[in-house]
């Protein structure tokens, strides 16, 4: 057990995976000799030689592409997008090709890739440094969507992701990745040091893909939510007093409906919470379910709490992330509803 | 608000001639067979002569075999690739009508292309990974794929191997080391640059080749292969066949007007070589140097087969539209299956008789396939695969809401 | 007014637009000297001449990349993606700078671009030409999503969008092209000739972006939907006999929620159909806004009728097409609850 | 479980040295200045002498302007190219330090590479539209934007073109004909073809230029951009600046170990010119050169300009952690402002005592211009744009959701 920091937790799980499996590789613009512009892959290069952990060029559809090639040769390829932001040219790699291999082959083929990518605001990275897409990917049959809020989650979903036999888009809140953040941005930083979620075990284990967390139990309603704003949200309810249950979804496909539902049946109230986009976000799904699934229940309409419809403006970075506020303000109309 | 002149600054390509028009093919140049030098496979890349606008050509007008490209191939080896050639063409003529009596919902003919796949398969080796567009049945063929797997492919029937999901002709083999075909163009020419990247990081010899149109490599896919392959001196083959049309638009709106296909290589430092696409051995021999430069870790090689697609792009297609219907007649270059054969009669290994006689055989056997694979099912008749395998494969495991929607599916059934 | 087919309304369109503005122009693959594969712009080219319709290379990406260098330079382009299913290349250029273009520049740009796909399923072609990706586009910013189900509003529809100064991603059910479709494929094809939507006038006319249409007014529930289902509703209705009131969205950006909430604050029940994959489509949205703002009206949770998580197998068509059946039992289910 | 051998076959390309070992440029080959022919600007492309692989310098090592790429520019030019590179370099290095000070979130600097966008900007007209990168500030300066607007831009303040919406150095200036700047690499390649094919269409005789860096020509819009150029013959100049660095990986890891850059263009049948781009007079006769060319309707010139990236790849990086410390010392083309300086004063028409007063008024300026920005707001300080407005420009009219979300947040900022 050694403290880390979400990094560094990431970097773990990798040279787990390099030292287990000699089919493993890394590939990624400047994930080689220099570790990543975060990073995460720092040291592994040297650890584990030139061809297991290496620069690629800049073409984020190029790397998924022989990435895919790779994993039909029977590696297991880890690929790191250096922001999410830069997922996009690789989209059409990702979803004609990688979502859809073991499908159109009837089951012949497949392809046991991870892409990991930083996503999510709070560093003041402007509209090209800080989205949040897993809305697109939630919408592809054939991928898993997973996304941590901390180290320890952090190491044991990338090794289970990395172990999975379908392809799996890791997003990585990267507002999180030197600590827990609270949605603050006036309050000195934290660091993961002091959390218990920073403890994460030096060797193997995983944290299974499909099971969310309860990381706060309570009574008044159920707050569902993921990556960064799940540290927002444990703050709110600190700050507003509010005995909301906090749901860390941890992953968005597999969905851990169980928890969700019967978390909702429970509290009669809902409010669901993402960084991305409102519109068409996946938090637009997770309302069609909780109301499918728990419309006798409902006491107030699932309320969202979200970025707006407008990209991530530089200048307006904390006005465009769904901090505490909005938060409280949302759960306060679903208790006065 | 300005007006736009007739007279544009802007230039738009157009091809030589469209329906109602005589046929041209004056830009192609047709050198004389054996006249393109064969420097040795494992050549520095810098010390490569240009033979990215010459054409590789083996067979002469007299039907020999000449020059450094014609290396030696058994009699044995030709005739079994005409009879690959041949049961491509008669394989794409039978599933061709049965696409017009509507047991298939689609189909695509590779008249006229036959060498390009068959002459390739045959100079790889069975451990080679292959990654073909929907235009390379006869890579399946000469790697002797079931005929009745093949159809019962196009069938979608209970025997598909890709579970009635793809449309006929994105064939899947893995036993046969093809990969599953895709319906999104250019994007298979990356994947067997990795698939190569993959191999020699095992440390292994095999290697990988890929197929793409003249109009799919104007995809970004395209130049992520080139760039790949090049940086990581992937042990790759990236095959452009260049067969004139893209369904409607002709090889210069690719970017073939100021530049072979094969010259797209020079830029990256790839050697690449432009082949006659119809000389079934000036295509085995490319391949084959291609093939011993990968192998011996000489890195990717570019080539360009220069065709005609004779038929219509696919059955959903109608070329009188927008291309004299002449023009396969005029095309330069003849015809692979028609040249190979004259080659063997003129060495005195073949015969217009046993040629009839294998087209015979193989007639009889197609028809047999046909036959036997339409037991196993159509689109519309006969054993059909449970619709619930739909759910199948989306993952390796399916997830809890497809069980669900599969149970919502069986009971829409059930009402 | 003479009676169009939906490919010829579309052709007329646009055969107004490059006559009325020399600054429109159309490219795409086969779109010149051949019409386009599914013929919507014959006769263009020789009407107009050769720069003003051409054939491009097949790279969406450079379709759409070049074509917002036209709309910077003062044109109007209109691209034309051979089937909604390619259009993932140009996901990056569509995404990253078709629709942020006018943001980030801070309105000294913009784009006036269209962008026509035929989508859906029904034609039997397979998982790749068969998607309806609709609900990407919606989650990005900055785009405007539509999608007419006739004749009459394709040819206004598209008018309004080639005038539109913001970009326009023009959805075409292609199912529809040449006549409206009820959803029982073993039933002799109708054509438009029959069809009032059919009758379209010769010259100029709008169908405004932004304003759904009641093609049924009914009281048992709202039922809403948009492109080739619009015609399964009403032949799902007729069948089962449920009085259900029939929105036709026709644009999901911007979203006619006026229409939406003031008809299911009426029947208190609502239903929302698409053809795209379930999880994380634009339903979902659907879902999320009705019960934010019908919750106290609602009586039953509301129901989603789509494809399902799959791709869209060439076998098994029909069974992923959301048709008659699967409409009738969710409003069955809808009024039952 | 296989092993995988240390040895692989895999080729990893790997710069010449890291930190800690010696700087080594021995693969740069540095050719005499003058040395490279200059064909016709309109001369056929087939023609075309191969100037992919040369370096075309005008600057010889005794400071004179040599061969046929001198092309008599007049001393005024050169004294003003002098001046807008300084200015340029103490722009860069203000920001820098205002960075450093917290005030602003991220800068870029072009340092040693000024000669790359001023001598471009210089050689071309003001109605020929430019689409850079983040690194050809260069642009905006010879253009002559108003420095304060720049700065504002980067303090996101209330006077920023971008209305806060844009990290710093991506620029918007419409009324000077240069595009607003993307975060995502090689995008605007294409669209500055798609722009020349506009201007063509309506007969106009602007051209575009485009600007991408080494490493971003492995991007799908390089090959775009290419194809599409060829293919309609763009009056378009697209510029690779090989700085031989993208941020830690050398530019073999972008394909530079097999061919060059300017190589890349012979594939297309587009004409290349490697330029040696520290050389003011050359990467300006280079230009001159291809926007000849282009505005006579004789279609699209690669130029890749040969350079370095003296300083980190932006204040988010550190360099010393890939590369040796000294590297920029050993950089054999030089800097260019002290080699287009050491030529005016050979010629006579310069002396250090101007440069001295030179650099003076350019940092007095700045020091006026940054002190009028600020009083504009910076990101945390003084007056802020309206957060409202955030929701502007999303489209040309907010949508009613906009209006709703634009409400919600006055709301939250209400409490
Ligand atoms: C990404 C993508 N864009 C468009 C299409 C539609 N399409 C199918 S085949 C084809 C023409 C391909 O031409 P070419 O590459 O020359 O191959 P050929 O058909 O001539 O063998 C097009 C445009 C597609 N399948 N995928
Ligand atoms: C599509 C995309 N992928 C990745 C990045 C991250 N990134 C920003 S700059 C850069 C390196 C670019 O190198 P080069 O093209 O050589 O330009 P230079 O910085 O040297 O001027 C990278 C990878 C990005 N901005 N966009
Ligand atoms: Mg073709
Ligand atoms: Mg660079």
């Amino acid at each position: 057990m050694t403290n880390r920091n979400m990094i560094q937790a990431l970097n773990s799980a990798m040279d787990v995976a390099l030292g287990q499996d000699p089919n493993t590789l890394i590939l990624g613009e400047d994930v080689g000799y220099f570790g990543g512009v975060f990073r995460c892959t720092a040291g592994l290069q040297k650890k584990y030689g030139l061809h297991r952990v290496f620069d690629t060029p800049i073409a984020e559809g190029g790397i998924v592409a022989v990435a895919i090639g790779m994993g039909v040769a029977g590696l297991r390829p880890v690929v790191e997008i250096q922001f999410a932001d830069y997922v996009y040219p690789a989209v059409d790699q990702i979803v004609s090709e990688l979502a859809r291999i073991r499908y159109r082959s009837g089951g012949e083929y497949f392809v046991p890739m991870t892409i990991r990518m930083p996503c999510g605001g709070g560093i003041r990275g402007g509209q090209t440094h800080s989205q949040s897409p897993e809305g697109i990917f939630t919408h592809v049959c054939g991928l898993k969507t997973v996304i941590p809020s901390n180290p320890y989650d952090a190491k044991g979903m990338l090794l289970s992701a990395i172990e999975d036999d379908d392809p799996v888009i890791f997003l990585e809140p990267k507002r999180l990745y030197n600590g827990p953040f609270d949605g603050d941005p006036d309050k000195p930083a934290l660091s993961w040091t002091e959390h218990a979620d920073g403890e994460v075990p030096d060797g193997h284990y995983t944290v299974p893909l499909g099971k969310a967390r309860v990381v706060r139990p309570g009574q008044a309603l159920t707050l569902i939510t993921y990556g960064t704003l799940v540290h927002v949200a444990l703050a709110a309810c600190e700050a507003s007093g509010i005995d909301a249950e906090v749901i860390d979804l941890r992953s968005l496909v597999p969905l851990d409906t169980d928890t969700i539902m019967a978390s909702v049946q429970r509290t009669g109230r809902a409010v669901v919470a993402h960084e991305a986009t409102r519109t068409s976000g996946f938090g637009a799904e997770l309302v069609a379910q909780i109301q499918e699934d728990c419309f006798w229940h409902l006491e107030a309409p699932v309320e969202r709490v979200t970025g707006w419809d407008t990209p991530y403006p530089h200048a307006f970075e904390w006005d465009y992330f769904p901090g505490q506020k909005r938060m409280i303000a949302a759960m306060r109309r679903t208790l006065e509803a | 608000m300005e007006t736009i002149p007739e007279q544009t600054r802007l230039h738009i390509p157009q091809p030589e001639s469209r329906p109602g028009e005589q046929p041209d093919f004056s830009r192609i140049e047709v050198p004389h067979a054996g006249e393109a030098g064969r420097p040795d496979p494992l050549i520095d890349a810098r010390q490569m002569p240009d033979l990215s606008r010459a054409l590789i050509r083996v067979l002469n007008r007299e039907n020999k075999a000449v020059g450094p490209w014609a290396n030696g191939i058994s009699a044995d080896t030709l005739r079994e690739g005409l009879k690959l050639m041949l049961t491509t063409r008669v394989y794409d003529d039978r599933l061709f009508r049965v696409q017009r009596q509507g047991k298939l919902s689609f189909y695509v003919k590779s008249t006229g292309e036959e060498a390009v796949s068959v002459a390739a398969a045959m100079a790889l080796r069975s451990g080679d990974m292959l990654f073909p567009s929907y235009r390379q049945q006869g890579l399946f063929i000469a790697r002797g794929h079931n005929l009745v797997d093949m159809m019962c492919h196009c069938l979608s029937n209970t025997r598909d191997a890709a579970r009635g999901r793809q449309m006929p002709v994105m064939y899947t083999w893995k036993a046969g080391n093809i990969f599953t075909i895709s319906g999104n163009l250019g994007t298979q020419l990356p994947q067997a640059v990795g698939w190569a990247m993959g191999a020699a990081y095992k440390n292994q010899d095999h290697i990988a080749a890929g197929w793409v149109g003249d109009g799919t490599t104007a995809e970004g896919d395209f130049h992520h292969a080139l760039t790949f392959a090049s940086v990581y001196q992937a042990p790759v083959i990236l095959n452009v066949v260049n067969n004139q049309w893209a369904i409607s638009s002709y090889q210069g709106v690719a970017g073939g007007e100021h530049a072979t296909f094969a010259e797209r290589g020079k830029g990256y430092g790839i050697p690449a070589l432009r082949v006659d696409g119809n000389d079934f051995l000036a295509v085995h021999a490319a391949t084959r140097w291609a093939a011993a430069r990968a192998r011996k870790l000489g890195g990717p090689t570019l080539i360009e087969h220069v065709t005609y697609r004779v038929e219509a792009h696919s059955t959903s297609d109608d070329p009188s539209g927008y291309r004299p219907m002449e023009e396969a007649q005029a095309w330069p270059l003849g015809d692979p299956i028609e040249r190979l054969k004259a080659h063997l009669i003129e060495i005195g290994e073949w015969s217009e008789e046993q040629h009839r006689q294998m087209h015979r055989t193989i007639a009889e056997k197609m028809q047999a396939a046909y036959k036997e694979a339409e037991t196993f099912g159509t689109l519309n008749d006969g054993p059909q695969l449970p619709r619930g395998t739909m759910f199948e494969d989306v993952f390796k495991q399916p997830l809890p809401h497809h069980i669900r929607q599969r149970a919502q599916l069986e009971e829409e059934h059930n009402d």
